[in-house]
C-alpha cells in the first residue's frame, strides 16, 4: 500500500479545478466576443464585386448625390441599386474602354444583370423600412458610415439588433436636420460647429420636415432665409417643393444647439419621434 | 382512384402494372453510391414514379400515405435536403451572400419596394369578378375585389383568391405538344393555318368545330362573329359539366328568349331560396352583390328593421344555414314545392301526386302567407343546380307576386353566345361519332373528365381527324389530345369580361406570360384576316367605336384600365313579361327511393381548380372537409342504408357506378345522397390528382342534376376525411349537461351554454337589445379585476368587430388570408393529423336537432387578448404585445415550446410542425407577399391583424406627419369578405367605425369571462324569426334553447 | 406486531420488537465493505450483466435514431398535432422527474428525519434520480421545434438584447430542473467520495486505482474532514428537501398556471409532488427487487426496505388519490361549467379509457398493499410497481393530453395519436436509463458502504461494561 | 515550494472505534493540539475528542444562497424593468410573483454548490497525494475497519520518542512514524 499519486498531484489536481474554471470562463467570453466580430457580423470585410465601384470617387471626387444611384431612398423601403443605365449614363462618354467597366458594358449589351453582393445584408426577417427613417432625420452616414470615403464598400456597423435598439432606444442622440441626411460630413453639434434650428408649429398632414428649418451658419439677426446655407440640399427641398408647403417664414426664430443632446431633444419632438418603447417594439421590424 | 383505402389502391396499382413492381432492395441499388444532394435528387425523381408509392404502400403500410402525400413528401425531400446542407452550420449559421440583380433599365414608373396596383377581372362562367391586383415589382401577389366596382365593392371569394395560386402553380402546362412533343407556336401556327386555309377554300369551314368553355368575353365572341362570316360552316359550340341550362332552359320558354334574373334584395323583405346557393360562393352567378345586398338589410344600424330568409334546400349550404326558416326537402320535391306555392298564390290546383307533411304544410302556408304580405317587395331566388321547373315556378311566382320589375329584373346574358350547354355537347359528340369532324379545337375546357359518362366523349373524340387542346394544365383532355397549347392564365393575357350585371372589364396582363401561354382569342384570331394582331388588338378592336363614342378613345381606354371597368355598360332591365310559364311537375319517386344530387365544388367548382393547394386544403363551409369530397347525406339516410360515416359506399346510378365514402351532414334532406364535382382528377397535377373521388363517373347526360333510384351497396372499405372539425353528438343525460335527446351536436350544445355563440330573435332584440349580455357568464369582468393594474393604451389601439349576422361562411376571407400572409398548404395527410395551416377559420356550430339544426358561422382568428394567456406562459418571449395592443409573434424568435398555442382558450395559433413552407419552388417565391416573413420548420404563427398593412400605414401617416385614417388600413379578411361582416380599426377613436360597433348592445367578446380581454369582439346574431311559423312548428326561442 | 406467520427465530427480525432488520446479523466493517467493493472490483464481470446492457444498448439506440430522426425532420414526426400541442414528450419529461424524486427524497428527506433504514437504499436511488433526470432533461429540450436555439432559454448577454421571458412556466422549470440536476449531482457524488476512497484502497489494478483516487479526491477519513462532511450533507439534504418539493411544484405550475380547464388547478403541487414520490419509490422497487437478488443483496437490501417502500406508496398513493377525489369534487363544488365539463369529459369523452386506466392502476389495485403478505413479497412488490408506474403514465396523460383535445372553444377540439416514434422515444429512454443504470452497478457501489457501517453495533463507541446490542435499530 | 522532508507524524492503528476515542481524548487532555484521527465512518466522538467542535460550511453555505438569491431576483428584474420592458400579456414589468421562483430555485443552487465545494476546499481536497498515504497500513484499513490517530510533527510538542511512547501506552495495534 503506497502511494498511488506523485507529490505533484495535488497542485495539478487544483491547478486543472481552476483552470477548469479559467476555461469556461474564457470560452464565455470568446464567445461573446466572436457573436460581435466581423467574423459575424461581416463588418468592414468588402466582398468581391463584379466591379470594383469606389464610391468615394463617385461621391467625393465627382459629387454625386446619393439619390442618383439609390433613386427610391426617400420614397420606398428599399433604397435602390442603380440599373445598368444609370452607369451606362456617363460611361457611355467616358472611360467607355476600361477594361474594369467591361461587365457594364456587357450587362448593357446583352441585357443580363451585374450580379453584385450584397454589403448590407438583414435577414429576410428583420423589415427595414429607408423611408422613414431618412424622412425623420437619420443620415445615410448613421448606418453605413462614411461611404464617400470607401474606395470599396463594406459594412461600417454591426447591424445586429443590439446595434438597432441602441437608436430605437434612444432616437435623440443619432437624429439631425433632414437638410443634412445626405451630408456626409455631417457631426453631431458641438461649442465649436452649433446648429441653429427654428421651427413652426406642425400642421397635421404636412410633413414634419417642412416645419423645420436649421443652419450650420449663424442666421442673420430675426432669421434670413437667405442666409440659410445656400440653397437647401437634397429631401428638405424637395418635400418643401413637393408638398408645395410655405417656404420658411422670413422672421423665423432661430434656436442655438451647441450639443447632440439638445438638438435631439428638439428633433424628436418636432419630428414627433415615436417614443423608445414604441420604437423597440417588436413588430416595428419583425412580422 | 385513391380514394380507396390504401389497400385497394395498391391492388388496382399493381394490377395495371404487372412486373412493374419495385422492391426496397432495388430503390437502394438505385440510390447506391449517390450522396448528399445528389442522393436527394435521384430519390426526389424515384418517388415521382407510381411505382415508388406503390412500393411504399407495401413496405410501409402504415406510413405510406404521408409519403405518397405529395405536399409531405415534398418537404420531407426538400428538407432532407436543406438539412443535409445545414449540417455543418447549426448554432452559428452566417447568412450566405445575397446577390442583388439590379435592372438593366428600370422601369420609369417602378419604384422597388413600394407595391403598385392595377384593376382587371377574374373572368368566371357565372360572371366576371372586378378585381384589385396588388403587384410588387410586376409580380400580382395579391387579388382583391375592386372597391370602385359596383357588383363587388372590393369584395372577393374563395375561388378567386385561388386563382393567385393557380398562376404561379409549378405544374401547369409549359410547351406546346404535338403528340407529346415539344413544339413552339409558329409551328402549330403553320398547321393550324394550312387547314383553315383549306377549309376556306373548301366547304367554308365545314368539319372544323370549337369546343369552348362557357364564353364570358364579348372579344372572344366578336372574334367568332368575325370568323364564322369566312367560316359559315364551322361550329363553335360550348361546354362545360357546370352550366346554366336551367335557368336557360327556363328563360327560354318564359320569355322566349335567354335572360339572366336580377335580384335586388336591397330591395326585398322576404327572400325564398329555392336550392339557390346564392350566399355560397361565385358558384351562383352574382354572388357578392347578392350578399352584400343581403347582409347590407341586416346590420341593424339605426334601425331593427331587417329582411328575413326563407330555404328550401336539399344538401346543407350556408345559404340555407343563414335562413331564418329553412325546410330541408329532396331536391326532385323542391319543384313541385314550389309549383304547389305558385298555387296557392295563383289558386290554382297544387301538383298532383306530392302530399306534404304536417311540417311542411305549416312551412308552406306561413312561407305564403309571407310572401303574399310582401308582395313586390319579395324575391325567390331558383338555384342553378335545379332543375328549369324551379327556374320557371320561381319566375311565376314572382310574376305572381309582383316582384318582376321591381325586386327581380331580367336582362341580356352575361355569355354573349348562350346555349344550351349540354345539347351542344350532345351536337358535337353525335357529329363526332358520324365522322363529320375534321378538326376538334377545345379551347379551356377538360370534356374528357367532365363530360357525362354515358356520351363516352374519350372514344367519341378519337374520331375525330385532328384535336387541339388549350388549357392551363395537361389535363386528360390535354393528353389525349393531338396538340396541347400551353394556355395562359387570366392574369398573363388581354381579354375583357361582364360582371354578372353586364358591366365589362378589361382583363390586362399582370405579368407576361411565365410559360409563353395562348389564350382563345390568339386561336380564333387565326381565322381572321389579321392573323398576327394580338389579344391586345383584339380585345382594343372591341371596344374602340363604344370608347370613342364618348370622347377621346384613348383616354378613355386608359380610364377604363384604371377603373377596371367600362362605367355604364351594365344591361339594362328588359321590359318582358313571362308568357309560357306552366310548371310541369314530373311524378314523385317512390317515397323511399335515394337520389344522388351533383353540386359543384364549392372550392374546386368543376375541378379547375383541382391543384390550387389553398382550395384544397380549404375545408369546405358547413362539413369542414378539407381535401376530399365525399357522399354525404342526412343521419337519417345514413341510419337506413346501415352505413357508418367514413364507410366506402357503392353507389350505382343509371348503370354508372362511384365509389365513395359517407359523410353526415346534419339538416340535409333525407333520402338523397349530394356528390360534389371537381375531385378525383387524374392529370389535375402534383396536389390535385388522385384526390378524392370522380363524382363524374356517375353523372349521366340524361340526370345532369338529380338521378333518381340510386341504388347504395357498402363496400366494407374505410376511408378517413381530413376533416378540420370534430363533429359529435351529444349523448349526455340530462343532468350531466346534456339535452337528452342523442340527436344534437355535443359541439353545437356546449357552445351556446359557454356563450360563445349568442344570438335573438328580433322580437327579442327589440324588447332587451342587451340580450348579449344576459345571463349567467355572458357579462366581462371589469377591466381591473386583476391584482395588477392595467396596461394603459393611449394611442392607437386596434381591434376587430364581427358581425355574426353577416357573416355567411363563405371562406373568402380565409383564401384571402392564405395569400396575403404566406401561410403554407401542409397537405392531406397533416391536415387529417390536425395540423392545418389557416390563420382564420369558420367555426361552424349546429344547434338543435342534427337533422333540422341552425347553424352559426363564427369566424376565429386571433383573439389579441389584452390579457393574453399566450404571451405569459412563452419562455422566450417571442409573443408579445406591442404598446397599440396587437399580440404580436416574432417568427425568429420562437423555438417552438408550443406552450402558447396550449394556452390559448381560442386555439388560434399554428405550428409548423415540419418545413411547410416551399423554399425550393422558383414560381412560388414569385407570389409570396414579401412584407411577411415565411415560417420555417418549428416555429408558431398566428393571425397577426395584418401587422404588415398596419406598419405600412403607420408609416405613410408618419411620413405625412398625421393620424392613421380610419379606415386606412383594412385586414386581407375584412377586404375580402362579400357582406362586410368583419371591421377593423382604432378602437381608441370614438367616430371609427370599429369603435361604434363596439359600443353597440349586442357585441361581446368570445370567452371574456376569462378576463382575457379579446381586441376581436362578436356583434350577436339577431333572427328575423317568422313568431307564426316558429309557434307552429313548435321551435324555441334562442332564449329558451340557450 | 408480530403475527401468526412470523418465526420468533426468524435472524431478520428483531427478537425484542418483532421489526424486521434493517440489515442481517452478521455483518462486520470488514464484511460489509467487502461485499459491496466485491461486485465492483471483480475482475469476473457476470455475464447477465453483459446480456443486460446489450439489450438496453439496442433499446437506447432506437432512441438515438428516434432523435436523429426527430431532428432531421421536426416534431410532426410525432403525433402531436392542434389542439394536442403537448404529448408523449411532455408525459415523459414529468413520468421521468417524478420518478427522481423518490431518490432524492431518500437521501434527503429521510436522511433528515433520520430514517436510517434508507441508508442501504440511498445510493443507488439517487443514481436513479440521475438517471431518471436525465431522461427527463432531454425531453424539455428535444421537443421543442427548433432544439438548436434551446440554448435562448437561459439568460445570456447576446447582440440581441433580448432575454428570457421569467413569467413563463417553462422558464421556472429551466431553472428547477438544472438545479436539480446539479444539486444531485454534487449530492451523489459528495455521498460517494468516501466510498471512492475505500474502493481507491481496494482496488488491485493500477487503472482502477488510478482513477478512483481522482474521483475520491484523496478522501482519508479524516474526523475533521468527517465533521465537515456530515454538516455538508446535511446542508445538502436540508437544500434537496425544499428544493425536490418545489421542481415537482414548478413542473405541476406548467399546468397550474396555464388557463386550461383540468390544468389549471391549485390542487397540483401537492398531488404532484405525492404522485412523484409515488412513482419514485415503485421505480426504486422495480429496481431494487431484481438487483438484491442478483447480487445476492438480500441481506442488506431487505423485507423491511420493501415493506417501508411498500407503506410509503400506499400512503402517497391515498394523497394522490385524494387529490384525484377532490378533483371531481371541486369540478361538482365549484359549480363551473367548465370544470364540470372537463371532468365529465374526463371519465367519458372520446379519451375515457385513459382516465380508468389510471384509476385502476393508480388507485383501486394498490390497495392491495394493505396487505401485509403483499407489502413483504419482493415478486408482488415488482408487479405493483410496475402497475403503479404504468398509472402515473397515464396520470400526466390524461392531464396532458385528455385535458387538450377538449378545451375551451368547441370548434376546435380534436383527437391525439402517437406515432411509432412517439412510443419509440419513449422506450428508447427506459433504454438509457437501463444503460446508464447497468453502469452504475458495474463501476460504482451501489450500496454506501460508510453509512451501513454506522448501522453496524461495532461502529459505536461503547463504554467498556455495556454489553453488544443486536444489530441494527 | 520546497519538497518537504522529514517526518510528517506518528500514526497510530486501533481496532475500534472505542479504543481510538480514549486514545484521542488522552492525546488532547495531554495538551496535543495537531493531531488527527481518521475513520472510515463519521465518528463524531473522535472529532469531539480532539477538540473539533463547529465548522464554517452552514455559514459559506448561507452566504452563497444570499448570493444566489440576490444574483437570479436582480438579474430577474434588471431585464424584465429595465433590461427590456416588454408588455407580456398585460402583466406588470415587474412580476415579482413570477421572479420568486427562479430566484428560489437559485438560492438553493448557489447555497449546495456552496456546501459542497466550500466543504471540500475547507478539507484541503483535493489532495491526491498524502503522507499518511505512505504509512503501509493506512490505505489497507482506514477506509475499511480500522482506527487511526495520528500525531502530527508540526506540534510543539512532538518529539519522536515521547511521542512514540504516548502512543504505545494507548495499546494500538501498530504505531508508525509517517514520511512526507
Amino acid at each position: 500500500m503506497a502511494q498511488i499519486f506523485d507529490r505533484s498531484s495535488n497542485a495539478l489536481a487544483r491547478m486543472s479545478l481552476v483552470l477548469t474554471g479559467l476555461i469556461v470562463i474564457a470560452l464565455g467570453v470568446t464567445l461573446d466576443q466572436l457573436q460581435r466580430s466581423p467574423w459575424v457580423t461581416r463588418q468592414g470585410q468588402r466582398a468581391e464585386q463584379p466591379v470594383p465601384f469606389s464610391h468615394k470617387h463617385h461621391v467625393q471626387g465627382l459629387g454625386l448625390q446619393c439619390q442618383y444611384c439609390h433613386t427610391s431612398v426617400e420614397k420606398s423601403s428599399y433604397a435602390g441599386i442603380p440599373p445598368t443605365k444609370t452607369c451606362i449614363n456617363c460611361h457611355a462618354q467616358i472611360w467607355t474602354n476600361a477594361d474594369l467597366l467591361e461587365p457594364v458594358r456587357d450587362s448593357w449589351a446583352t441585357g443580363k444583370s451585374i450580379v453584385w453582393t450584397k454589403v448590407h445584408d438583414l435577414p429576410d426577417y428583420v423589415y427595414f423600412n429607408h423611408e422613414i427613417h431618412v424622412n425623420k432625420g437619420i443620415g445615410c452616414s448613421s448606418c453605413h458610415g462614411r461611404v464617400d470615403e470607401m474606395p470599396i464598400m463594406y459594412q461600417q456597423n454591426t447591424l445586429q439588433m443590439e446595434w438597432c435598439l441602441n437608436c430605437h432606444r434612444n432616437p435623440g442622440k443619432n437624429l439631425r436636420p433632414t437638410s443634412q441626411i445626405y451630408n456626409m460630413a455631417w457631426t453631431e453639434p458641438s461649442e465649436l460647429k452649433p446648429v441653429w434650428c427654428a421651427s413652426t408649429p406642425d400642421k397635421d398632414g404636412v410633413p414634419t420636415a417642412q416645419s423645420v428649418n436649421c443652419t450650420m451658419q449663424e442666421p442673420a439677426a430675426g432669421g434670413q432665409l437667405a442666409s440659410l446655407s445656400g440653397a437647401p440640399v437634397g429631401l428638405h427641398a424637395q418635400m418643401v417643393s413637393d408638398a408645395g408647403g410655405p417656404p420658411m417664414p422670413v422672421s423665423a426664430v432661430y434656436t442655438k444647439y451647441t450639443s447632440q443632446e439638445a438638438l435631439g431633444k428638439f428633433l424628436v419632438a418636432q419630428y414627433h419621434i415615436r417614443t423608445p418603447r414604441e420604437l423597440s417594439s417588436c413588430e416595428v421590424c419583425h412580422r | 382512384m385513391s380514394m380507396l383505402p390504401e389497400k385497394e389502391n395498391q391492388n388496382q396499382m399493381s394490377a395495371s402494372e404487372p412486373g412493374q413492381r419495385l422492391t426496397l432492395e432495388e430503390v437502394r441499388a438505385k440510390l447506391k453510391g449517390q450522396t448528399g444532394k445528389k442522393y436527394w435528387r435521384s430519390l426526389d425523381e424515384l418517388a415521382d414514379k407510381p411505382e415508388f408509392g406503390e412500393m411504399l404502400s407495401r413496405e410501409f403500410p402504415q406510413q405510406a400515405s404521408e409519403w405518397i402525400d405529395p405536399v409531405t413528401r415534398r418537404g420531407f425531400l426538400k428538407l432532407a435536403g436543406a438539412s443535409m446542407a445545414l449540417a455543418g452550420v447549426v448554432g452559428c449559421t452566417k447568412q450566405p451572400d445575397e446577390p442583388i440583380y439590379p435592372y438593366i433599365k428600370q422601369p420609369e414608373d417602378l419604384v422597388l419596394g413600394r407595391p403598385v396596383y392595377f384593376a382587371t377581372a377574374h373572368p368566371f362562367p357565372m360572371g366576371a369578378l372586378p378585381l384589385l391586383v396588388k403587384s410588387d415589382a410586376y409580380r400580382p401577389i395579391k387579388l382583391d375585389g375592386n372597391p370602385e366596382h359596383p357588383m363587388a365593392h372590393g369584395s372577393s371569394d374563395a375561388m378567386t383568391q385561388g386563382t393567385l395560386l393557380a398562376l404561379y402553380d409549378p405544374d401547369r402546362s409549359q410547351h406546346i405538344l404535338y403528340r407529346g412533343e415539344t413544339r413552339n407556336w409558329p409551328v402549330f401556327q403553320a398547321a393550324f393555318r394550312g387547314m383553315l386555309a383549306d377549309k376556306k377554300a373548301s366547304g367554308g369551314g365545314q368539319g372544323l368545330y370549337f369546343l369552348s368553355a362557357t364564353v364570358t368575353s364579348p372579344t372572344l365572341a366578336a372574334q367568332w362573329k368575325k370568323a364564322q362570316a369566312s367560316y359559315p360552316n364551322a361550329k363553335f359550340l360550348q361546354y362545360e359539366p357546370v352550366n346554366r341550362d336551367s335557368a336557360y332552359a327556363a328563360s327560354k320558354q318564359a320569355f322566349g328568349d335567354y335572360l339572366d334574373a336580377q335580384y335586388k334584395l336591397d330591395q326585398a323583405n322576404v327572400i325564398l331560396a329555392l336550392d339557390a346557393e346564392f350566399l355560397s360562393g361565385i358558384v351562383h352567378p352574382g354572388f357578392n352583390k347578392l350578399a352584400g345586398d343581403w347582409a347590407a338589410k341586416r346590420k341593424l344600424d339605426g334601425t331593427d328593421e331587417m329582411n328575413r330568409l326563407y330555404a328550401v334546400e336539399s344538401w346543407t349550404t350556408t345559404t340555407g344555414l343563414k335562413a331564418e326558416h329553412r325546410l330541408a326537402l329532396r331536391a326532385s320535391e323542391v319543384g313541385p314545392f314550389a309549383a304547389a306555392i305558385l298555387a296557392q298564390l295563383n289558386g290554382g290546383a297544387a301538383p298532383a301526386g306530392y302530399s306534404w307533411t304536417d311540417e311542411q304544410q305549416k312551412y308552406l302556408a306561413a312561407l305564403v302567407k309571407d310572401l303574399k304580405a310582401n308582395a313586390g317587395k319579395s324575391v325567390v331566388i331558383p338555384g342553378e343546380q335545379q332543375t328549369p321547373e324551379v327556374h320557371l315556378a320561381a319566375i311565376a311566382i314572382n310574376q305572381a307576386l309582383g316582384n318582376a320589375g321591381k325586386t327581380v329584373v331580367y336582362t341580356e346574358t352575361v355569355n354573349p353566345m348562350p346555349s344550351i350547354q349540354g345539347d351542344d355537347l350532345k351536337t358535337l359528340i353525335a357529329d363526332l361519332n358520324a365522322g363529320k369532324v375534321d378538326w376538334l379545337v377545345i379551347m379551356n375546357t377538360n370534356p374528357v373528365y367532365g363530360a357525362p359518362v354515358d356520351l363516352d366523349f374519350i372514344t367519341a373524340m378519337s374520331k375525330a381527324k385532328h384535336t387541339v387542346h388549350l388549357g392551363q394544365y395537361l389535363d386528360e383532355t390535354g393528353n389525349v389530345a393531338e396538340w396541347h397549347i400551353n394556355g395562359a392564365h387570366y392574369l398573363e393575357s388581354w381579354s375583357d369580361a361582364r360582371s354578372y350585371d353586364g358591366t365589362v372589364s378589361i382583363i390586362q396582363p399582370m405579368i407576361d406570360p411565365l410559360y409563353g401561354g395562348k389564350s382563345e382569342h390568339d386561336i380564333l384570331q387565326q381565322m381572321l384576316d389579321d392573323p398576327d394582331t394580338s389579344a391586345y388588338g383584339a380585345v382594343r378592336a372591341t371596344w374602340k367605336q363604344q370608347l370613342s363614342a364618348k370622347g377621346d378613345y384613348e383616354f378613355n381606354w386608359r380610364k377604363a384600365l384604371h377603373d377596371g371597368f367600362l362605367a355604364d355598360t351594365a344591361f339594362p332591365a328588359k321590359s318582358v313579361a313571362a308568357k309560357n310559364i306552366a310548371v310541369n311537375v314530373s311524378a314523385p319517386a317512390a317515397a323511399d327511393s335515394i337520389e344522388v344530387i351533383f353540386r359543384p365544388d364549392l372550392n374546386l367548382y368543376d375541378g379547375r381548380y383541382a391543384n390550387v393547394g389553398w382550395l384544397q386544403e380549404l375545408p369546405r363551409p358547413v362539413t369542414n372537409l378539407s381535401w376530399d369530397n365525399a357522399a354525404m347525406m342526412s343521419y337519417g339516410t345514413l341510419d337506413k342504408l346501415k352505413v357508418e360515416e367514413s364507410d366506402v359506399i357503392e353507389i350505382s346510378v343509371n348503370g354508372s357506378k362511384v365509389l365513395a365514402p359517407v359523410l353526415a351532414v346534419p339538416g340535409h334532406a333525407d333520402n338523397v345522397i349530394t356528390l360534389t364535382l371537381g375531385q378525383g382528377r387524374r392529370n389535375a397535377g402534383r396536389v390535385g390528382s388522385g384526390m378524392g373521388f370522380n363524382a363524374y363517373d356517375a353523372r349521366t347526360s340524361s340526370a345532369p342534376l338529380i338521378a333518381a333510384n340510386a341504388q347504395v351497396k357498402k363496400t366494407g372499405n374505410k376511408f378517413e376525411f381530413a376533416v378540420t372539425k370534430s363533429h359529435y353528438i351529444d349523448h349526455r343525460a340530462m343532468y350531466a349537461g346534456g339535452d337528452g335527446s342523442g340527436t344534437h351536436s355535443l359541439e353545437g350544445n356546449e357552445t351556446l351554454t359557454r356563450g360563445i355563440i349568442r344570438y335573438a330573435t328580433l322580437d327579442e332584440f327589440r324588447k332587451d337589445p342587451d340580450f348579449a349580455h344576459q345571463g349567467e357568464g355572458h357579462d366581462a369582468p371589469e377591466p381591473d379585476t386583476s391584482m395588477f393594474a392595467s396596461y394603459r393604451y393611449d394611442k392607437n389601439a386596434w381591434g376587430m368587430s364581427i358581425d355574426m349576422n353577416s357573416c355567411v361562411g363563405c371562406n373568402a376571407c380565409i383564401v384571402s388570408c392564405y395569400a396575403e400572409n404566406n401561410i403554407a398548404v401542409v397537405g392531406r395527410h397533416q391536415v387529417k393529423v390536425g395540423r392545418n395551416m389557416q390563420w382564420l377559420r369558420i367555426d361552424t356550430y349546429f344547434e338543435g336537432d342534427l337533422a333540422a339544426p341552425r347553424a352559426h358561422f363564427q369566424p376565429m382568428a386571433c383573439q389579441h387578448c389584452e390579457n393574453a394567456p399566450c404571451e405569459q406562459v412563452c419562455p422566450v418571449g417571442a409573443t408579445v404585445h406591442t404598446p397599440e395592443g396587437l399580440n404580436t409573434m416574432v417568427y425568429n424568435r420562437c423555438v417552438g415550446t408550443r406552450y402558447c398555442s396550449n394556452n390559448c382558450p381560442y386555439k388560434v395559433r399554428r405550428f409548423n410542425f415540419l418545413l411547410y413552407s416551399d423554399y425550393e419552388t422558383e414560381s412560388l417565391k414569385l407570389m409570396r407577399n414579401p412584407d411577411v416573413t415565411v415560417r420555417s420548420r418549428g416555429v408558431m404563427e398566428k393571425c397577426s391583424y395584418c401587422v404588415q398593412r398596419i406598419s405600412a400605414a403607420k408609416i405613410a401617416a408618419d411620413k405625412g406627419n398625421r393620424q392613421v385614417r380610419d379606415g386606412e388600413i383594412v385586414t386581407a379578411c375584412q377586404q375580402a369578405c362579400p357582406t362586410s361582416a368583419i371591421t377593423f380599426g382604432n378602437i381608441n377613436d370614438r367616430s371609427s367605425k370599429v369603435a361604434k360597433l363596439k359600443a353597440q348592445t349586442r357585441s361581446y367578446g368570445v370567452l371574456e369571462g376569462n378576463n382575457t380581454r379579446p381586441r376581436t369582439t362578436y356583434v350577436a346574431e339577431v333572427l328575423n324569426v317568422n313568431q307564426e311559423l316558429a309557434a307552429a312548428l313548435g321551435e324555441g326561442s334562442p332564449q329558451q334553447n340557450g | 406486531m408480530a403475527t401468526k406467520d412470523v418465526k420468533i427465530n426468524d435472524p431478520m427480525r428483531d427478537p425484542v420488537t418483532g421489526e424486521n432488520r434493517v440489515i442481517a446479523p452478521g455483518h462486520t466493517l470488514r464484511s460489509v465493505t467487502e461485499k459491496i467493493s466485491r461486485i465492483v472490483l471483480t475482475s469476473h464481470t457476470p455475464l447477465g450483466w453483459f446480456g443486460g446492457i446489450m439489450v438496453a444498448s439496442g433499446v437506447a439506440t432506437l432512441l438515438a435514431i428516434c432523435v436523429t430522426w426527430l431532428f432531421l425532420r421536426g416534431v410532426g414526426i410525432w403525433g402531436i398535432t392542434q389542439p394536442v400541442a403537448w404529448g408523449f414528450a411532455i408525459i415523459n419529461f414529468v413520468w421521468w422527474i417524478g420518478i427522481g424524486h423518490a431518490g432524492t427524497l431518500i437521501s434527503a428527506i429521510l436522511l433528515l428525519f433520520k430514517q436510517t433504514w434508507r441508508n442501504s437504499i440511498n445510493r443507488f436511488a439517487e443514481a436513479m434520480t440521475l438517471f431518471a433526470v436525465v431522461c427527463a432533461g432531454m425531453f424539455p429540450l428535444i421537443h421543442v421545434g427548433r432544439p438548436w436555439l434551446g440554448y435562448w432559454l437561459f439568460p445570456y448577454p447576446n447582440t440581441m438584447n433580448v432575454w428570457p421571458q421569467f413569467r413563463s412556466p417553462l422558464l421556472w422549470d429551466v431553472f428547477a430542473v438544472s438545479t436539480y440536476a446539479t444539486i444531485s449531482v454534487v449530492f451523489w457524488y459528495i455521498g460517494l467520495v468516501p466510498d471512492f476512497g475505500t474502493m481507491r484502497d481496494r482496488a488491485k489494478s493500477k487503472v482502477g486505482q488510478y482513477i478512483y483516487g481522482m474521483v475520491s479526491l484523496g478522501w482519508r477519513g479524516s474526523v475533521r474532514h468527517w465533521v465537515r462532511y456530515e454538516t455538508a450533507s446535511l446542508l445538502l439534504a436540508g437544500l434537496a428537501t425544499p428544493l425536490v418539493l418545489s421542481v415537482h411544484t414548478v413542473i405541476s405550475f406548467d399546468f397550474a398556471v396555464a388557463l386550461l380547464p383540468g390544468w389549471h388547478t391549485t390542487i397540483f403541487p401537492p398531488y404532484f409532488v405525492a404522485g412523484a414520490i409515488y412513482s419514485g419509490f415503485a421505480m426504486v422497487i422495480t429496481l431494487a427487487v431484481p438487483i438484491r437478488k442478483f447480487y445476492h443483496l438480500e441481506d442488506m437490501i431487505t423485507i423491511r426496505h420493501i415493506e417501508n417502500m411498500g407503506k410509503v406508496m400506499l400512503t402517497t398513493g391515498l394523497i394522490v388519490a385524494y387529490g384525484y377525489s377532490m378533483e371531481v369534487f371541486m369540478a361538482w363544488y365549484s359549480a363551473s361549467h367548465w370544470e364540470y365539463f372537463m371532468m365529465w369529459n374526463r371519465m367519458f369523452g372520446p379519451m375515457g379509457w385513459s382516465y380508468w386506466v389510471l384509476i385502476t392502476c393508480n388507485i383501486a389495485l394498490p390497495q392491495l398493499l394493505w396487505l401485509r403478505a403483499w407489502r413483504r413479497s419482493p415478486s408482488l412488490m415488482f408487479l405493483m410497481s410496475l402497475i403503479v408506474n404504468t398509472g402515473m403514465w397515464f396520470e400526466r396523460f390524461v392531464i396532458v393530453v385528455t385535458s387538450l383535445t377538449r378545451d375551451y372553444l368547441p370548434s376546435s377540439w380534436g383527437t391525439y395519436k402517437a406515432t411509432r416514434w412517439d412510443y419509440g422515444t419513449f422506450v428508447g429512454t427506459l433504454g438509457l436509463f437501463t444503460v446508464l443504470f447497468f453502469l452504475f452497478i458495474r463501476f460504482v457501489p451501489m450500496i454506501p458502504m460508510q453509512e451501513i457501517k454506522v448501522l453496524l453495533p461495532q461502529s459505536k463507541v461503547r463504554e467498556e461494561a455495556e454489553p453488544l446490542p443486536e444489530a441494527g435499530d | 515550494m520546497p519538497v518537504r522532508e522529514g517526518t510528517y507524524g506518528l500514526l497510530a492503528e486501533f481496532d475500534t472505534p472505542g479504543e481510538l476515542v480514549r486514545a484521542a481524548k488522552a492525546a488532547y487532555g495531554s495538551g496535543w493540539r495537531r493531531l488527527d484521527c481518521y475513520t472510515p465512518y463519521p465518528l463524531e466522538e473522535a472529532a469531539e475528542a480532539i477538540g473539533f467542535h463547529r465548522d464554517e460550511v452552514s455559514l459559506v453555505c448561507l452566504l452563497g444562497g444570499l448570493l444566489g438569491l440576490a444574483a437570479m431576483y436582480g438579474l430577474e428584474t434588471w431585464i424584465s424593468v429595465w433590461g427590456y420592458p416588454l408588455n407580456i400579456g398585460g402583466r406588470p414589468y415587474y412580476s415579482w410573483v413570477a421572479f420568486m421562483i427562479p430566484a428560489y430555485e437559485w438560492t438553493i443552487l448557489y447555497a449546495g454548490l456552496s456546501a459542497a465545494f466550500g466543504m471540500l476546499a475547507m478539507c484541503g481536497l483535493p489532495s491526491l497525494y498524502h503522507p499518511l498515504f505512505n504509512a503501509p497500513n493506512f490505505r489497507n484499513g482506514a477506509t475499511n475497519d480500522k482506527f487511526f490517530l495520528c500525531l502530527e510533527a508540526d506540534d510543539p510538542k512532538f518529539v519522536l520518542d515521547e511521542a512514540r511512547k504516548f502512543l504505545e501506552d494507548q495499546s494500538p495495534v501498530s504505531v508508525v512514524e509517517v514520511e512526507y
